[in-house]
């Protein structure tokens, strides 16, 4: 997994993302690319500011709009913009696409098309490392829907009751497709949750990379330390539709723009700019080079071979 | 094309069935529609746009992302006289449907001695072929196939799906509703008016002499485009729809094969433990077995997840070119592909 | 649906389910039953204290351990007897027995052999009801055991997020069969779960009839004047096995006799006699009234005849 | 009996799977048992009584009821290296499983592109005839062979129990493993020490010349006894135990009915899509077709849920006498039963 050496790795990988997410989408746009994806602009801070809390032998789990994680955990941007191409150099050598973008060796568990899909999962990663006395830690990534899934308190129990090394991170971006949390809950801090449980739950600026990564500490330390596993709910918004079609007749421009406002890269760069990390008006540059990277890894991509077709009957039983 | 009558107009499959619910709803006051982003979204393949403008969100129920708890819902909703559809984005996530489908919907009746109805349509859409890969491409259908207490619908085309899901509607039984995102924007000529297409009766939709080919959904217009081409070879297919998987439709495959002597099944599903391996087992336990001149074969999906890129996936499914190949090697040869 | 006329039927139905599963739990004893058995014995008061708060009209489901709930209800004993021996002329013509006991149009929507298998239905029948503009309250009985089943959280959020009339009684006898409420959540108040949905939730001694009347009462008022669900936890105890084979390892003899010591039907005799509503020691008449009714249930239902092997076939579809 | 040596001794059903486990866990630190009440109960069936006093509660662990839950987290604990064996108190109650199961289990090493394992096992125990009604008697076991990426066991005998779960915990794949409540109390011969019986191979169980028998299961039993009554009236069965039903055994079936020329499935599961008609599907669309003299039957439970009643339950289900009744009527008439 990736080692964050300094702050403007943390910014640089925000940007990875957003260039990435961008990509695709413009990809759709043209008709380029098969199936579907769901685009982590706007929610960049959360998987960064999380997983730079981690250390080697960490796990994830991501979702159906994983990215995001995937990158922020350090998997390869050209092996990911493969795999998005359908290629045999991709991480699932073609037969996955966006939603099952995998490193298991690596400890990205997967992305997961089935919202909540992976709750359990990670308790069961979590419940390995307890058992064999790792001190190692797995992170669930879910949405604000995968909350209204019954696996989601299933695994909340296991892992409370257990007390097992799992951080739960909500990123609650304000819908689940259409449903705006408004009408998915009658109560809608979902953090307000964790009690039930018997775990910690803290609601967290989901744009504002350094408190993320301060909670994110707590929990991981918590969890590594046998404290056992907290719901973390960041709040956050994903700037495009949910998925590659999306009319957004559900919310308003406005709200999209005012979201926009606290955007966390612009966010991150001016905090940057002031503590001297990033150069004053350093941002178009790296923004370029990034930009840059993530077009020549989808150039490469789109150049590797396609698989043999044969190749989709093999891998369905080891 | 049965029922159809001076005023039918061409509208798609995905119109057909708005038209279906959307007369229900105006009929009864008790048929509600429930699911994700059945609203204003219109539904993840637009089947409801524009239902819950006219309906309100009373009638037209955006849900939590709670399958098994919105199923629940709907099954008890039907217990207590209402007429629920319920609407599963994807027929991949009825995963989480089973308990309350199986163990509830399909029981309560027969459990409580018969002294209760369960009046309750389920509708989503099965299938591969848009590169959405293993989770979100699956045909379960079997699944519930072999479920007493739950009936099984496939329509193939606009008519039938109006047809059918006013049926479905009509049926005091829990009816599981079978779409396909790849026949949505298909067309096809749909009378105005309302009018059921019954439950549990295939359709010979291509008269033939020389073999008969059993389908459903989706797959049924691979069947009829085979048909074409083997036509022009003077090979004459005889192609049944059977609509309705549950009950299905013996008597029909059973008097083509009579005819046919030759049976070939197309279906999405994997082969392994499929629909199709009933519809084969119906015809050689019976009288028709010895009507059989050859050995029956089934075209289906490969007994493998659906892979993501488009050429790995179009060569696990199902496609005329297969159902020609079978068809083909049957009439040549003593046995069918089997792949 | 049964209207309870005065305190002395309250006392009256809590004896006739006791006597009831005792009578239930002797035939299996004589190995005279098909199948098995789950006995409501120690929990009566939470069923009476619920379902007499209730009117004609509304609705219930039941569980597994679900005889006390019917028959708090107001179905006919004799009809309960002939289930449990299969009898044609049983609730269900001797197609369900013990855990599938119906009275449908009635109002009592079926015990359950799935635990928390009816808490989507109760929300089905409480939409109707909210939908139709009904007045109508929908209750929902549990374990412990269903709140660690996912369903038991989406329903509550269901409940809570459209408002309906649902009560919700989770009768925490302490265990799932084997597991205890300490092994099974790391938080086991379970009614401070009720805040995370957004509904209110409060814990009752569910041995004291009273207590149990008192804010069922609250409860069903708030659903019938549109206030939405609650959760109700009633800490009560099964004096039996699970079933009709449990060892009982997990728990010891100490433990069970502390409880029979708050024996609700001990309790509300002596509250009752008290007020005055029951004469001095007149507590063993009445039981015998009450066993005796049951004991000729028992031996109406045998004498009753076997259903027609042929109608095995029947009822699978209307 | 294969594999069987001079340190076999007669043990239950029950407790060949128990020392199954039982081995494995002393061998291989990462076995755990997981499940509802497997602890100090011993499970609901006493299958793993005792275990947790040897194993303590980090290797024996009852669960909250949360079946969906413990199934992925022993998916999850697969994927980085453990060996979970889960059990699932009633077959019945898989129904909670079927996301984590069809969607994670059956699918994650395909969709990762073959990058990952999950050698999970999952327990549960099917079937009717306990009196324990519609909710609690169900044989699902067909859906999973109808889902690529999972293997389906089910042994019939002691022997078979204890080498078939060896073997599951040996497999790299998500194999679920059905016991029968019925057949725990059974005994047979069991040698002591470890063994394995492969996984995707069916026994002859007994050698014949006019039908070929095929069951699985408890079930398997009633074909050998239906067997010994009709070998008073002069008729041989070939009984096979598929013991695995997927991958199934096809050759093994196909070789037998080439020899004999007639079959008869016998399974437990309700008749419409079980299994059985896989089995037939396989034979009539390969050469077999032409080995035939007869239709092909199945004897396999009605398609109604179970009833509570002991003589309607026992109406619903296979029994020696209906084997019996099929395969004399498959000599006699032209077709077997269909009821
Ligand atoms: C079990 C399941 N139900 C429904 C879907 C369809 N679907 C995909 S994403 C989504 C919304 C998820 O919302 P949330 O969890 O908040 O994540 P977000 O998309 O907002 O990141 C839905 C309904 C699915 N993939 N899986
Ligand atoms: C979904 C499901 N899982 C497991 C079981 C088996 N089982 C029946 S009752 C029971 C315990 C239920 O505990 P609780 O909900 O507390 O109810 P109680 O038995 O204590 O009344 C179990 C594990 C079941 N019937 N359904
Ligand atoms: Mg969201
Ligand atoms: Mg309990």
């Amino acid at each position: 997994m990736k080692k964050y050496e300094n702050r403007l790795e943390l910014l640089e990988t925000m940007l990875r993302i957003r260039a990435f997410d961008e990509k695709v989408d413009e990809l759709y746009a043209e008709g380029a690319l098969h199936g579907t994806a769901h685009f982590y602009v706007g929610q960049e801070a959360v998987a960064v500011g999380v997983i730079s809390a981690l250390r080697d032998g960490d796990v994830i789990t991501g979702t159906h709009r994983g990215h995001g994680h995937a990158l922020a955990f350090g998997l390869d941007v050209k092996k990911m913009a493969a795999e998005l191409l359908g290629k045999a150099s991709g991480y699932c050598h073609g037969k996955g696409g966006s939603m099952h973008i995998a490193d298991v060796s690596a400890g990205m568990l997967g992305a997961n098309g089935i919202v909540a899909g992976s709750m359990g999962i990670v308790c069961g990663a979590a419940w390995a490392f307890k058992r064999r006395k790792e001190d190692r830690v797995a992170v669930c990534f879910f949405g604000d829907g995968a909350v209204q899934e019954g696996i989601f308190s299933e695994s909340l129990n296991m892992a409370a009751v257990w007390s097992l090394p799992v951080v739960f991170v909500c990123e609650n971006n304000q819908y689940a497709m259409s449903l705006s949390v408004e009408r998915g809950f009658a109560n809608s801090r979902i953090s307000e949750k964790a009690d039930g449980y018997g775990m910690p739950g803290v609601t967290v600026d989901g744009m504002e990379l350094p408190e993320i990564m301060e909670v994110a500490s707590e929990a991981v330390e918590r969890a590594r330390s046998g404290g056992g596993p907290s719901l973390i709910e960041a709040n956050t918004y994903r700037y495009l539709g949910h998925s590659k079609s999306d009319a957004n007749l559900y919310r308003t421009r406005e709200e999209i723009k005012e979201w926009r406002e606290s955007d966390p890269i612009g966010r991150f760069a001016a905090r940057l700019e002031k503590s001297g990390d990033l150069e004053k008006g350093g941002l178009p540059e790296i923004e370029k080079k990034i930009y840059e990277e993530v077009e020549a890894a989808f150039q490469w991509a789109a150049n590797e071979p396609e698989p043999e077709p044969g190749s989709a009957l093999e891998d369905v039983y080891a | 094309m049965p029922n159809e009558n001076g005023t039918a107009r061409e509208i798609t499959y995905r119109e057909a069935l708005r038209e279906a619910m959307t007369l229900a709803m105006r009929n009864d006051d008790s048929v509600f529609l429930m699911g994700e982003d059945v609203g204003v979204y219109g539904g993840a393949f637009g089947v409801s746009r524009g239902m819950v403008e006219e309906f309100g969100e009373e009638r037209v129920v955006d849900t939590p992302l709670s399958e098994a708890g919105f199923t629940g819902l709907g099954i008890g909703a039907a217990l207590v006289g209402m007429k629920p559809i319920i609407e599963v984005q994807f027929s991949d996530f009825i995963t989480h449907c089973m308990d309350q489908l199986v163990n509830q919907a399909a029981k309560l009746r027969y459990m409580f001695g018969g002294e209760a109805e369960v009046p309750f349509v389920l509708r989503t859409p099965g299938g591969a072929g848009t590169g959405a890969a293993a989770q979100h491409s699956q045909s379960l259908e079997a699944w519930f196939v072999h479920v007493p207490g739950l009936k099984v619908v496939m329509p193939s085309t606009p008519h039938d799906a109006k047809g059918l899901l006013l049926a479905a509607l009509d049926d005091p039984n829990p009816v599981l509703f079978y779409e396909h995102k790849l026949l949505y924007n298909r067309k096809g000529d749909v009378p105005e008016e309302e009018y059921r297409v019954p439950i549990g009766e295939a359709n010979v939709s291509r008269e033939g002499e020389d073999v008969t080919i059993v389908s459903a959904g989706l797959v049924h217009h691979y069947a009829l485009e085979a048909a074409e081409s083997l036509a022009d070879d003077g090979i004459e297919a005889e192609v049944l729809d059977l609509r309705t998987l549950s009950p299905m439709d013996h008597a029909t495959v059973a008097g083509s094969v009579e005819k046919t002597g030759r049976l070939v099944v197309v279906e999405e599903d994997v082969k392994t433990a499929g629909w199709g391996a009933e519809v084969v087992s119906r015809i050689v336990e019976g009288e028709s077995f010895y009507a059989l001149d050859r050995a029956p074969a089934r075209v289906a999906g490969a007994d493998v997840p659906i892979p993501y890129n488009k050429n790995l996936e179009a060569h696990v499914r199902p496609s005329p070119e297969k159902v020609i190949e079978a068809v083909r090697s049957l009439v040549d040869e003593r046995v069918g592909v089997y792949s």
